[in-house]
C-alpha cells in the first residue's frame, strides 16, 4: 500500500539535518503502523510526505501502487481522496455543525447531496456521535472533537488513514477510545499510520512500530512497544 | 454538477457579503475609475466630433470688401477656383456670415443685437490641396493685395489651440483613470487575498479531504470577477448620464457656443460602454487569478 | 521612550512594507480621490473669480445708434444716471466695444479682422440697484424707445448660463471626490485590518507579555496616519498641477477667450492644499482608528 | 498570590453546562499546582481567567491581593506583566531568532535596551539554550522550542508561571526536562500553575493536584497523584 525507497527529506532554510534521511519502508494493506521518536525526529515530515503535502528532496514514494513523485499536481487532490488526515488539533471548522463539517468534505469533492445525505449520518452512527449531529465543535469535549474528525477523514472510505498524535490534546481515557475507534476502522481494512508519543497506547496495542531518530529509521518491528 | 454550481454561488456569495467593507470599497474604486475612463473616451469622441466640421476644413479665409464689386468678385473667384493648389472654396455671403456669427456668438446677444449682416464681409473659404502650413500661407497672401480684398486671415491656429486644450483635458482624465484602473486591480487583488486569509482553515480543510484546485480557486476568481461587472456597471450608468447631462448639457448651453458640436451619439456610447464593461472583467479576472494563483499554492 | 519611539517607526514601516499592494492601493486611492476633490475646489475657485466680473455687475446694456447725435446722448445719458434706480452706469464707446470685442473674441482672428470699430455701437452697461429680474427688465424696456437707443439687452441670461456650466462641472466632480473618499476610509480601514490579520501572533504575544493597548494600537494608526498624508502629499502635488498646467492653460489659451478670468491665485491654492492635507491626515486617522477598535479588542 | 471566590464562567453560544462551575481555591506563593481533568473539564479555562483572556460569568478573582474583576481594562497589561504564560503550542514567532522572540517581550513593554542586553542571554543560559541564541524556532525540537517560550514567559521575572499542558507536544523523555526547568523556577518562589493530562509527570512530581470536572472542583490534594 505505501513503500518509501531511499527518502530523504530536507527542508529550505531549516536545519543542516535533514528531517528524513534514507528511509526504506514497506507498509502492506490493512496495517496499522505507530510512528514513535523524540521530537523532532521527522515523524509529522513522513506523514506529510505520504499526503503529498511536501515533496520529498531524493528517494521515490509509492501510494496504492503508484509512484506520487511522478503525480502531476492537477491529480495531487485526486491522491487525496483515498487518505484521510487526522490531527491533535482536529481541524474542525468553528462556523459548522458536527454533520456540516462532515458533509462539508463530501460537497468540496463534488459528491451529489443523495450521496451525503446517506454516508454523513452512517459514519456518524459508526463513530458514536449520532446525538451530536446539530452541535458546534465548541460544544463537544475534546475527544468528541476528535470523532468528529475521524468521521470526516473516514467518510469517503479512504485506503489510508493517516495520524498525527491524534491523542495530543486528550487525556488519557478519552486517548482509549479514540484508539479503540482507530482499530474498528483498521479492522475494515484501512491501513493505519500514526504518529505518536504515547507510551501507554503503544505499549497496550502492540502492532508495530517504527522508530525514527533524527530523521532514520532505527527500528521497524512488529507488534512492538514505544522503546 | 448541479451542486457544484449552487456550491459555487453560495460561496462567491458569502465571500462578496464576509468581507463588506472591502468588497464595497473595491467595486467604488473600480466604479469610479471605470466611470473616469469610460467618460474620457466621451469626452474624446464629443471633441473628435467637435473639431470635425473644421478639420481638413477652412484653412484659410479671404475676406472681400463689402463694398468690393461684380467684377473684382468675379476675378477673385475665378483665380481661386482655377488655381491647382486649391482642394475646395466656398462661398459666404454677408447672409450666410451673419448667420454664423449668430450662432457662434448665441453667448453674446447684445453683440449680436449690435452687428447687421451689412457690417459683415462677404468671404471665400478656401481649402488647399496641400496642408502644409508655409504652403498655405503662400498661396494665401497671393490673394491679399489682388482688388476688392480686405484682408486673407489664416483661421488654423484658433482651431488647433482648442483642440489642444481639449486633448489636455481628456489626456488628463485617462491618465487618472489609468491610475485608478491599477488601483482597481491591487484592490482587488487584496481583496482576494484578505478573502483567502479569512478562509485559510477552510482551504487547509478542502486540500486535506482532496478538493480538486479548480473547486478551491473558482469562488474566489468568480468574486473578483463579480467586483468587476458591478463596478463596470456601474461605470456604464456614469457614462450614460454624463453623455446626457454633461456633454449634451453642454451642447445646448447657450453660452458656450464652441462647444455646440461636443455630441456622442448612441452607437458610440454603447461601443464605449462594451469597452467599460470589458475592462471592468478583465481587470477582475487579472486581479483574482494573480491572487489566487500566488497566494493558493494549490 | 527613545526605543518605544523608535520601534513603532520600525513597526509602522515594516507593516507599510510588507502588505505593500494594499499600501499602493489605498495611497493611489486617497491621492486621486484628494487629487480630484481638491481639483474641484480650485476649480469652483477659478469659476467663482472668472465669473465675479460679471456678478452683481452688467445687469442690462443700452446699445446707442453709432448715427445717434450728441443730444440724443446726452438725453439717454442723463435719464441713467437720474433715474434712482440705477445704481451705477459705465459709457462704454465704440473704441472700447472694439478692444473688448477684439479680447472676448480672440479665438476668431477672422472675425475681429472684418469688424472695425466703427461698426461696433457705444452702449451703457448699466447696474440697476434691484437685481430682481421683473424689475430689470421694466427698467431697461424705459430706454428701449428713446431716442437714438437701438436695442436694449439684458445680459444676466448668458452669465447665469455659464455659471450654470461651470457648477455643474465642479459639483460632478466633487461628488466623485466624495465617494473616493469614503472609498478610501474603507481602504486604509481594511489595509489595517489585514496588516492586523497577518501580525496576529505577534498580537497574540504582545499581549500575553503585558504590552499596554497604545503599544500595539499605535503602529497601526501611524500606518493609517503615512497612508492619508502621502496620499494628501501626491494629490497636493496635483493640484498644483492642476493649476499651473490646465487653469492657467485655459486662461492663456487664444481660443476659450470665455474662460480667461479662470484663475487661481497662491493664497487660494495654499488654502486648498492644507485642506486637502487635513483631510488625508483625518481619513488616515478615522479609518485606521477604527480598524484598530473593532478588530483589536485589547 | 491567587485566590478565587465562588467563580463561575459559561461561554456564549457554548454549551448549557458552565465550563467552570462556583470554584473556590487558594494558592499560595511559591506553590506549584497541577491542574488535572478530562478533556473539557475546565482547566484552560481556569488558567484563562486568572490571565483575564476570559472574565468570569459570576464570582471574583483575586490575583496578588487585587480584584482583577474591578481591574480597568487599561491596567490589564500592567496584571499580565506579573504572570507568564506557557503552551502547548509554544507560540513563538517564527521570523525571529530565540534572542529576538525572548527580546520582544520586554521590548513591547518599553524596556530599555540596556536591560534586554542583560537579561535575555541570561534567562537563556537559564534554559540552557546558551548556544541556540540566533536560531530560528524552525531549526529547533520540540523541547527546545518550549524552553525558549518559557525563557519569554519568565524573562520578565512574573511572580506568577501559568502553564496550560506545556509538555502536549512532546516526547516523555522531552518532558521530563521541561517539567526540571518549571521545577527550578518554582524554586525561584514563582507560583506554578499547570494544566497537564500526563498521569506520568504528575504521579512523579508529587504537587499539590487540583481536579476537575465538568467544570467542578472535585479534589484539591497537597501531593496528590493524576487519579
Ligand atoms: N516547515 C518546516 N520548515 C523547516 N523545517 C521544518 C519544517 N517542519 C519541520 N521542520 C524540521 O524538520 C525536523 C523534523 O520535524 P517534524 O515536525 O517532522 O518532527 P516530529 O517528529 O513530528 O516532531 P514533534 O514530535 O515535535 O511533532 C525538525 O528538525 C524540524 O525543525
Ligand atoms: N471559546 C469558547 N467558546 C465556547 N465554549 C468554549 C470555549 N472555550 C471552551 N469552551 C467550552 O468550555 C468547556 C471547557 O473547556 P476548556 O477548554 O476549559 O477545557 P479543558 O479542560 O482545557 O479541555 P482540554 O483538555 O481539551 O484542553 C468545554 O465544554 C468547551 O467546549
Ligand atoms: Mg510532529
Ligand atoms: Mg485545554
Amino acid at each position: 500500500m505505501i513503500k518509501l525507497e531511499n527518502v530523504s527529506k530536507s527542508y529550505k532554510g531549516g536545519t543542516n539535518t535533514a528531517a528524513l534521511q534514507n528511509a526504506n519502508i514497506d507498509i502492506g494493506k490493512g496495517e496499522f503502523v505507530f510512528l514513535v521518536g523524540p521530537s523532532g525526529s521527522g515523524k509529522s515530515t513522513f506523514i506529510r510526505l505520504l499526503n503529498k503535502e511536501e515533496d520529498p528532496s531524493d528517494g521515490r514514494i509509492f501510494v496504492a501502487g503508484k509512484d506520487i513523485g511522478q503525480l502531476s499536481s492537477w491529480k495531487v487532490p485526486y491522491l487525496r481522496r483515498n487518505i484521510g488526515c487526522i490531527f491533535q488539533d482536529f481541524k474542525l471548522l468553528e462556523k459548522r455543525t458536527v454533520a456540516e463539517n462532515v458533509a462539508f468534505a463530501l460537497e468540496v469533492i463534488g459528491r451529489p447531496r443523495s450521496v451525503i445525505t446517506k454516508q454523513v449520518p452512517a459514519i456518524l452512527e459508526l463513530v458514536g456521535l449520532a446525538d451530536k449531529v446539530d452541535s458546534f465543535p465548541t460544544q463537544l469535549s475534546g475527544g468528541e472533537q476528535q470523532r468528529v474528525s475521524i468521521a470526516r477523514a473516514f467518510v469517503n472510505r479512504p485506503l489510508i488513514l493517516l495520524a498525527d498524535e491524534p491523542t495530543g490534546n486528550l487525556d488519557p481515557t478519552t486517548s482509549v477510545g479514540i484508539m479503540r475507534l482507530l482499530d474498528r476502522i483498521n479492522r475494515t481494512g484501512t491501513t493505519v499510520v500514526m504518529a505518536t508519543h504515547d507510551r501507554g497506547i503503544v505499549d497496550t496495542m502492540r502492532r508495530r512500530v517504527v522508530e525514527l531518530d533524527k530523521g532514520t529509521i532505527v527500528r521497524d518491528q512488529a507488534q512492538g512497544v514505544y522503546e | 454538477m448541479a451542486l457544484k454550481i449552487s456550491y459555487m454561488l453560495k460561496e462567491t456569495g458569502t465571500n462578496l457579503v464576509r468581507r463588506i467593507s472591502l468588497t464595497i470599497a473595491a467595486i467604488l474604486t473600480i466604479s469610479i475609475s471605470l466611470a473616469l475612463f469610460g467618460s474620457s473616451l466621451l469626452a474624446r469622441d464629443g471633441v473628435a466630433n467637435a473639431t470635425q466640421r473644421w478639420e481638413g476644413g477652412i484653412e484659410f479665409v479671404v475676406w472681400m470688401n463689402p463694398e468690393a464689386d461684380a467684377d473684382q468678385d468675379a476675378a477673385i473667384r475665378r483665380s481661386i477656383e482655377e488655381s491647382p493648389a486649391v482642394a475646395s472654396s466656398t462661398y459666404v455671403s454677408q447672409e450666410e456670415a451673419f448667420e454664423e456669427f449668430r450662432e457662434m456668438f448665441a453667448d453674446s446677444p447684445e453683440l449680436i443685437e449690435a452687428v447687421e449682416a451689412s457690417d459683415l464681409p462677404p468671404s471665400y473659404r478656401v481649402v488647399p490641396t496641400d496642408p502644409d502650413a508655409d504652403v498655405v500661407v503662400e498661396l494665401g497672401s497671393q490673394f491679399r493685395n489682388q482688388p476688392g480684398v480686405r484682408d486673407v486671415v489664416f483661421a488654423s491656429e484658433a482651431i488647433k489651440d482648442i483642440q489642444l486644450q481639449a486633448n489636455r483635458i481628456s489626456n488628463g482624465l485617462l491618465w487618472v483613470s489609468i491610475a485608478l484602473l491599477i488601483a482597481s486591480a491591487l484592490l482587488i487583488l487584496n481583496t482576494i487575498v484578505v478573502a483567502i486569509g479569512a478562509r485559510r482553515q477552510e482551504i487547509e480543510v478542502m486540500k486535506l479531504v482532496g478538493a480538486s484546485n479548480w473547486f478551491i480557486r473558482l469562488p474566489f476568481m468568480l468574486e473578483g470577477l463579480v467586483h468587476g461587472l458591478i463596478g463596470a456597471g456601474f461605470a456604464v450608468l456614469a457614462m450614460w448620464g454624463v453623455r446626457n447631462w454633461v456633454i449634451d448639457g453642454f451642447s445646448r448651453s447657450q453660452s458656450l457656443a464652441l462647444l455646440e458640436g461636443l455630441k456622442v451619439n448612441n452607437a458610440e456610447l454603447i461601443n464605449r460602454s462594451l469597452w467599460v464593461l470589458a475592462i471592468g472583467v478583465a481587470v477582475g479576472i487579472v486581479g483574482s487569478a494573480f491572487a489566487v494563483s500566488t497566494k493558493l499554492d494549490v
